[in-house]
């Protein structure tokens, strides 16, 4: 029996009139990366941020290890080993990388609420900090400003300050986003590096990237779970060809 | 009228007050001097007053007045040429303590004139009592300032905050008003001047129906004028000030009150602001140590100098400027220039007597002058006399350890 | 006291916050929709007040004062839109506030240059100068029950024009996405100098309409600003609705304050917002 | 994240040997205004804390300031004997205390809304003062005497000797400059100076961004009411016109002309702005015309303040000889 890390139960979030996620309930595995799939305004971002804290349920349970976080704070999730990465880039552009990765690192501390002994001190931080950099390739630009980087690079970025975080569970919404073929590889090779010692919840459009990565997809259409399932039953489903492969079609067009 | 304020060391004032007392060398027969070293320094005045703001022109008229009595006396004083230095206080009680020093400390002067505000006062007056200077005030009002803070080289030619409250009160009581309303702005200066007031109304049997102090400097009376309407009082005793005047008594008219209620106040109610309040100035009566159409030859004689010199109607400020520059004229012709000789010019000027515009007064012991007090009324947008309440009104300098 | 104690109480707060309203819904145009923190909101108060004492002085006629002095501050607002603001849309809100605050001192300064440091008075016409007797004693100022008559007629103005016409049809959509209206091909420059001369003018206004009564001096400015942004801040920034709602509380809290509290009676807004903000941080009607 | 480097290092030490100097050579007057520059240079450090470095744009830190120098004078204002150590904790800790119920209130927005509120509760306490009956309103309080410092019975420092008041202020100007830096290089410091930069972030990467920036807030306001603190100590005299809102125009003025996010450059702009409040009205009576003309031109070409043209420079001399980098 394989471990459930987290799970929703009827989770509902609604804008004004709008059910931007509508009632769903889905489990993800330990060690397995859980894709999920959908149209633009399928309400992927949402359930992440909903995931993430960012956005609080409108009805619905979500629990981590047993544990109920359902009204928690992001700060919250984060501390107790859920890390998140996001759609638009979101890194400090006017700091180095290494920076960039030892905020992620310093959370590792009970508090940072400590005022006396200078922070670069804290060995095992930077250890932390150069270790994520490693992970994502990034060592060679550990001085760099970030927001002087390529596209692609502050991408992978945005990955270390989570890793550096050291979660152990990963949401990523569409980290291959707006990028290159050649970037494109570059951050796939990665999350499958990732994937092998990592449970990854994995927002992406790009499909062969995640036909290739996935172990289980959900697909979601107009906020609501349409279909889970291995990588074969999701390619073969008949139901996702009609929803999401139409909508596709009309995304690219 | 900008031609008059200009703060700062202004050359010009240095060039005029030199000037005109170049023009003066031969009329000037004085033969001055106890120390030749002496003579040959220009006496130092530094004015400390408020050139931008809402006192802007109190302080303009405060300084020409006070170079106009000094240029009468020939520009000079003691026979020694004068050189003003002159500083914009802004009114603002923070930057009191800097400038006063500036003038104390950076330029050294003999003699500190200033200021309008009181609480710039309270600042200068602290620093000036323990320095080697002679303060003359201009106008500030604090009770403090010749009370408790009083000091050998501390004068005031003005008045004290109880000088035109205090025969407030008997003034409405013999015009027989026994239930009143009591309204001023809620700070320093008019809360000294209500408590003066309801000192001797008080004692003389009337009845305070309501006492209302109104946020200064904010000048939204509707509020205060319904309620004062809902009381209905026999009269109304008010402190008010320049552009608040201006605005408590056209709303006091607007509201039809001026038909019923009669409007008293201390006289700053309807000084220098008749022009802005028009009609609605009408018939107040007010209790000040001078009044524009008093009758007496230095007042005719000073109000066409003044109108002549700056082209501006003298106004009660420029008064009390003027009657400083007098003290400074008697206290240097005593020491006959000689700035260090201070106990003797000290002596002379306690027991100077002033021939002011406003009429004879000297100094009470706390420096502060004794004199008489008018009730006014405003006609044709005039302040005329009614009749003098008080004569040779004493401030009771509570708190002075001094003489 | 008596009951119409109260209600006169009442009519002079609802006065107050009327004219309180134009000020603020200014403000919280120009905020919801340029994201420009406005400081120098106030100048324009007492540039609108000078400018009616001087052109009525002029003209020798409020109505024809107010008239000329109308497409003036259009005028400056737009010029102070071209030749400062215009530059801090980009930036960040500490500048903005910076800069505006920079344009109160150079205002004052230039009103002391041209009008001095008198206080002025601004004679009210013939035809509004009567009063309307309320009790035995007090009678009600018309040319008081004119400005709210003006303000009503300004603000009922103002909704039509939000909500009726292609301009307030851009200008709504500009409150909610600027780069939509981009995309409409409307040009966003000329909207936003539009949006800023006309908040400048609503608050010149309300300082033409307030000169007869309070008189013109120096500084009147600065106090009406700060009770300005209290209202903006009660009512929520960008709402128009929450400007009126929040103007005609704060005008009722401050008469009723100063009546039944005397003793504190200009902290009892600052208290109230405090209230408010307690209860939603954003305000009455403010979006989070 | 700026770099101090070597030449800033010397260019700070040069700046201190001047200080120290001063009095020898200064005039009373200008050791006098020095002086309430060195008090107003540790007022503005600590409103670079929040503006520079934390992100929060206060527009009611004077307000701080006014609470400092006001509990000064209304505790202790009418005692013949001030007690230093007392009145300085007391002080501090209340005003610790106001500055953390207005910045818990203050805290739960953000954006213009924060400006706003500032403001707003700076005027609050601003009237409170300026209308309570029992805190001498718009008069404000004199005191009569200045705390003593005395350690088991042997007096420290006399106050009320000009020089030494002078060299105490100094010594609080360099303490409160070396212990923010203290706390920016501590692991908190890092905390806040992420939150400028993008708070959603910081708070998924697991900190809780709100109880960082109220603690400086706290902090913040706490060494503003040292300021106001010593102010009340060196003049004698509070009035509520300190807790003003053009008090806290001026402030950022002089953290933005000297260059918020650096340290030193608050106390360049105080000096520079204070020493200008000095001269021009020498010039003309419309001085603050030209204020407003150069706060208009730091918005528009000097965003950085002048401590950002010495970092260009100094950057410049240092990209000669590589490293020293890393912050």
């Amino acid at each position: 029996m394989p471990e459930i890390i987290l799970r929703t139960e009827h989770l509902c979030k609604n804008f004004g009139g709008l059910k931007a996620t509508d009632d769903v309930s889905l489990e993800f595995e330990r060690g397995k990366v859980h894709a999920i799939l959908g149209p633009n305004g399928a309400g992927k971002t949402t359930l992440i941020n909903l995931l993430s804290g960012e956005l609080q349920p409108s009805s619905g349970r979500i629990s981590f290890k047993g544990y109920d976080i359902t009204d928690a704070r992001p700060e919250k999730i984060s501390r107790i080993g859920i890390g998140r990465s996001f759609q638009k880039t979101n890194i400090l552009p006017g700091f180095s990388c290494f920076q960039n990765c030892w905020i992620g690192a310093q959370s590792c501390l009970i508090t940072s609420m400590r005022f006396f002994r200078p922070a670069r001190h804290l060995r095992m931080v930077h250890r932390r900090a150069d270790h994520a950099l490693q992970l994502c390739g990034l060592a060679g630009k550990r001085n760099q400003i970030a927001g002087t980087m390529s596209y692609g690079e502050q991408r992978q970025l945005e990955i270390a300050m989570m890793l550096a975080t050291e979660p152990e569970l990963l949401l990523l919404d569409e980290p291959l986003a707006g990028m290159g073929s050649e970037e494109s590889q570059q951050v796939t090779a990665l999350l499958r590096e990732l994937a092998r010692e990592q449970t990854l919840i994995l927002i992406e459009h790009d499909m062969d990237a995640v036909f290739s990565l996935a172990d289980r997809i959900t697909v979601m259409v107009d906020g609501a779970e349409l279909e889970t399932g291995s990588v074969e039953q999701i390619r073969n489903s008949q139901a996702v060809q009609d929803a999401y492969l139409g909508h596709a079609d009309e995304e690219v067009a | 009228m900008s031609d008059q304020k200009k703060p700062g060391i202004s050359r010009r004032d240095i060039i005029k007050g030199g000037a005109a007392a170049a023009g003066l060398v031969t009329a000037s027969s004085l033969i001055p001097t106890r120390f030749a070293i002496g003579n040959t320094a220009k006496v130092k005045v530094g004015i400390l007053l408020p050139y931008t703001g809402t006192y802007a022109k109190l302080g303009s008229n405060i300084k020409d007045a006070l170079q106009l009595r000094i240029n009468e006396a020939g520009g000079k004083l003691g026979g020694r040429e004068v050189e003003y230095i002159n500083i914009d206080s802004e009114a603002a009680p923070p930057k009191a303590p800097e400038l006063t020093n500036k003038l104390l400390k950076k330029e050294q002067v003999d003699f500190l004139i200033g200021p309008v505000h009181s609480v710039v006062g309270m600042a200068m007056v602290k620093l000036a009592r323990n320095a080697d200077v002679i303060a003359v005030i201009p106008n500030a009002g604090a009770n403090g300032l010749t009370g408790s803070l009083c000091a050998p080289n501390i004068f005031r030619t003005s008045f004290s905050s109880y000088q035109p409250g205090f025969p407030g009160g008997t003034a409405m009581l013999e015009d027989g008003h026994k239930n009143v309303v009591l309204m001023y702005w809620n700070y320093g200066f008019g809360k000294e001047t209500a408590a003066a007031f309801k000192e001797s109304f008080l004692a003389g049997g009337g009845n305070i129906v309501k006492e209302i102090p109104t946020p200064f400097p904010k000048v939204e009376f509707q509020a205060y004028l319904t309620e004062v309407a809902a009381l209905k009082p026999d009269a109304v005793f008010t402190f008010y000030a320049g552009g608040g005047a201006v605005k408590f008594v056209k709303d006091y008219a607007a509201a039809g009150l001026h038909k019923s209620i009669p409007l008293y106040g201390a006289g700053f109610l309807t000084e220098g602001v008749t022009g802005a309040q028009g009609e609605a100035a009408e018939g107040i009566r007010t209790t000040l140590h001078y009044a524009d159409t008093l009758d007496l030859p230095a007042n005719i004689r000073f109000r066409e100098a003044f109108l002549k010199t700056t082209g501006n109607q003298a106004d009660v400020y420029a008064v009390q400027g003027y009657d400083a520059g007098d003290l400074l004229v008697q206290g240097m012709a005593a020491v006959e220039g000689d700035v260090r000789a201070k106990a003797e010019m000290i002596k002379a000027m306690e027991s100077a007597t002033i021939d002011s515009p406003r009429g004879k007064f000297t100094f009470s012991k706390a420096h502060n002058p004794i004199q008489d007090i008018y009730l006014r009324e405003v006609v044709n947008g005039q302040n005329q006399v009614i009749r003098t309440v008080q004569k040779a009104v004493e401030d009771p300098a509570e708190g002075c350890k001094m003489g | 006291m008596e009951i119409s104690f109260y209600l006169i109480q009442l009519l002079n707060g609802i006065q107050y916050g009327f004219l309180l309203f134009l000020m603020a819904s200014g403000l919280t145009l120009i905020f919801g929709i340029m994201g420009i923190i406005n400081l120098a909101h106030g100048a324009f108060y007492m540039i609108g007040a000078y400018l009616c004492y001087w052109l009525t002085g002029i003209t020798g006629n409020l109505f024809t004062g107010i008239l000329l002095a109308i497409p003036l501050s259009i005028l400056f607002g737009y010029a102070v839109e071209r030749l400062a603001i215009s530059y801090l849309y980009r930036r960040d809100h500490l500048y903005q506030v910076l800069l505006t605050y920079a344009l109160i001192l150079i205002a004052n300064e230039l009103q002391s240059i041209f009008w001095g440091n008198d206080v002025h008075s601004v004679p009210i016409p013939e035809l509004l100068r009567g009063s309307i007797q309320l009790t035995a004693n007090q009678a009600y100022p018309v040319y008081r029950l004119f400005i709210s008559g003006a303000c009503i007629t300004l603000a009922v103005a103002m909704y039509w024009v939000i909500q009726k016409t292609r301009l307030g049809m851009t200008i709504r959509a500009g409150a909610s996405n600027r780069e939509m209206v981009q995309a409409l091909g409307i040009n966003i420059n000329w909207l936003f100098a539009i949006v800023f001369s006309l908040g400048a003018t609503l608050a010149a206004f309300a300082g033409m309409l307030a000169a007869p009564v309070n008189s013109v001096y120096p500084g009147i400015g600065d106090n009406i600003l700060i009770i300005s942004f209290v209202v903006v801040v009660i009512g929520g920034i960008g709402s128009i609705k929450g400007a009126f709602i929040g103007a005609l509380l704060i005008g009722l809290a401050d008469t009723f304050g100063k009546v039944l509290l005397p003793e504190m009676a200009s902290m009892v807004v600052y208290a109230l917002m405090a209230a408010v903000l307690f209860w939603r941080p954003q305000g009455l009607f403010g979006k989070v | 994240m700026h770099t101090v480097t070597r030449p800033i290092i010397v260019f700070l030490c040069l700046c201190l040997l001047l200080l120290l100097l001063f009095p020898v050579v200064g005039s009373s007057f200008y050791t006098g205004l020095v002086t309430k520059i060195m008090i107003l240079s540790i007022f503005t450090i600590s409103l670079d804390l929040l503006i520079g470095f934390t992100g929060l744009v206060s527009f009611g830190h004077a307000a701080f300031f006014g609470i400092g120098a006001y509990l000064l004078a209304i505790l202790f204002g009418n005692l013949e004997q001030i007690n230093y150590w007392w009145s300085l904790t007391l002080t501090l800790s209340l005003t610790g205390v106001a500055a953390l119920l207005v910045g818990w209130l203050c805290i739960r927005t953000s954006g213009v809304y924060f400006i706003m509120l500032t403001l707003a509760f700076a005027q609050m306490f601003f009237y409170f003062f300026f209308e309570s009956p029992h805190f001498g309103g718009d008069d404000g309080i004199f005191m009569l005497n200045k705390p003593q410092i005395t350690l088991a019975t042997r007096q420290l420092v006399d106050l009320d000797n000009e020089h030494h008041f002078y060299y105490f202020v100094l010594a609080w100007l360099v303490g409160v400059y070396l212990f923010l830096s203290m706390i920016l290089r501590a692991p908190f410091g890092h905390v806040l100076i992420a939150i400028k930069a993008n708070e959603q972030r910081v708070r998924a990467l697991g900190y809780s961004t709100p109880h960082y920036k109220l603690v400086s807030f706290v902090i913040a306001g706490t060494i503003a009411g040292l300021a106001g603190f010593l102010e009340a100590a060196h003049t004698n005299f509070v009035t509520p016109a300190y807790l003003g809102w053009h008090e806290s125009g001026m402030a950022i003025m002089m953290v933005i002309l000297g260059g918020m996010g650096t340290l030193f450059g608050p106390v360049i702009g105080t000096f520079i702005v204070v020493l200008l409040q000095d001269f021009l009205p020498e010039f003309t009576e419309h001085w603050k015309l030209i204020m407003g003309a150069i706060i208009i031109f730091v918005v528009l070409f000097l965003p950085n303040g002048i401590a950002g043209l010495i970092f260009s420079i100094s950057n410049r001399f240092s990209s000669r000889a590589p490293g020293g980098r890393e912050g």
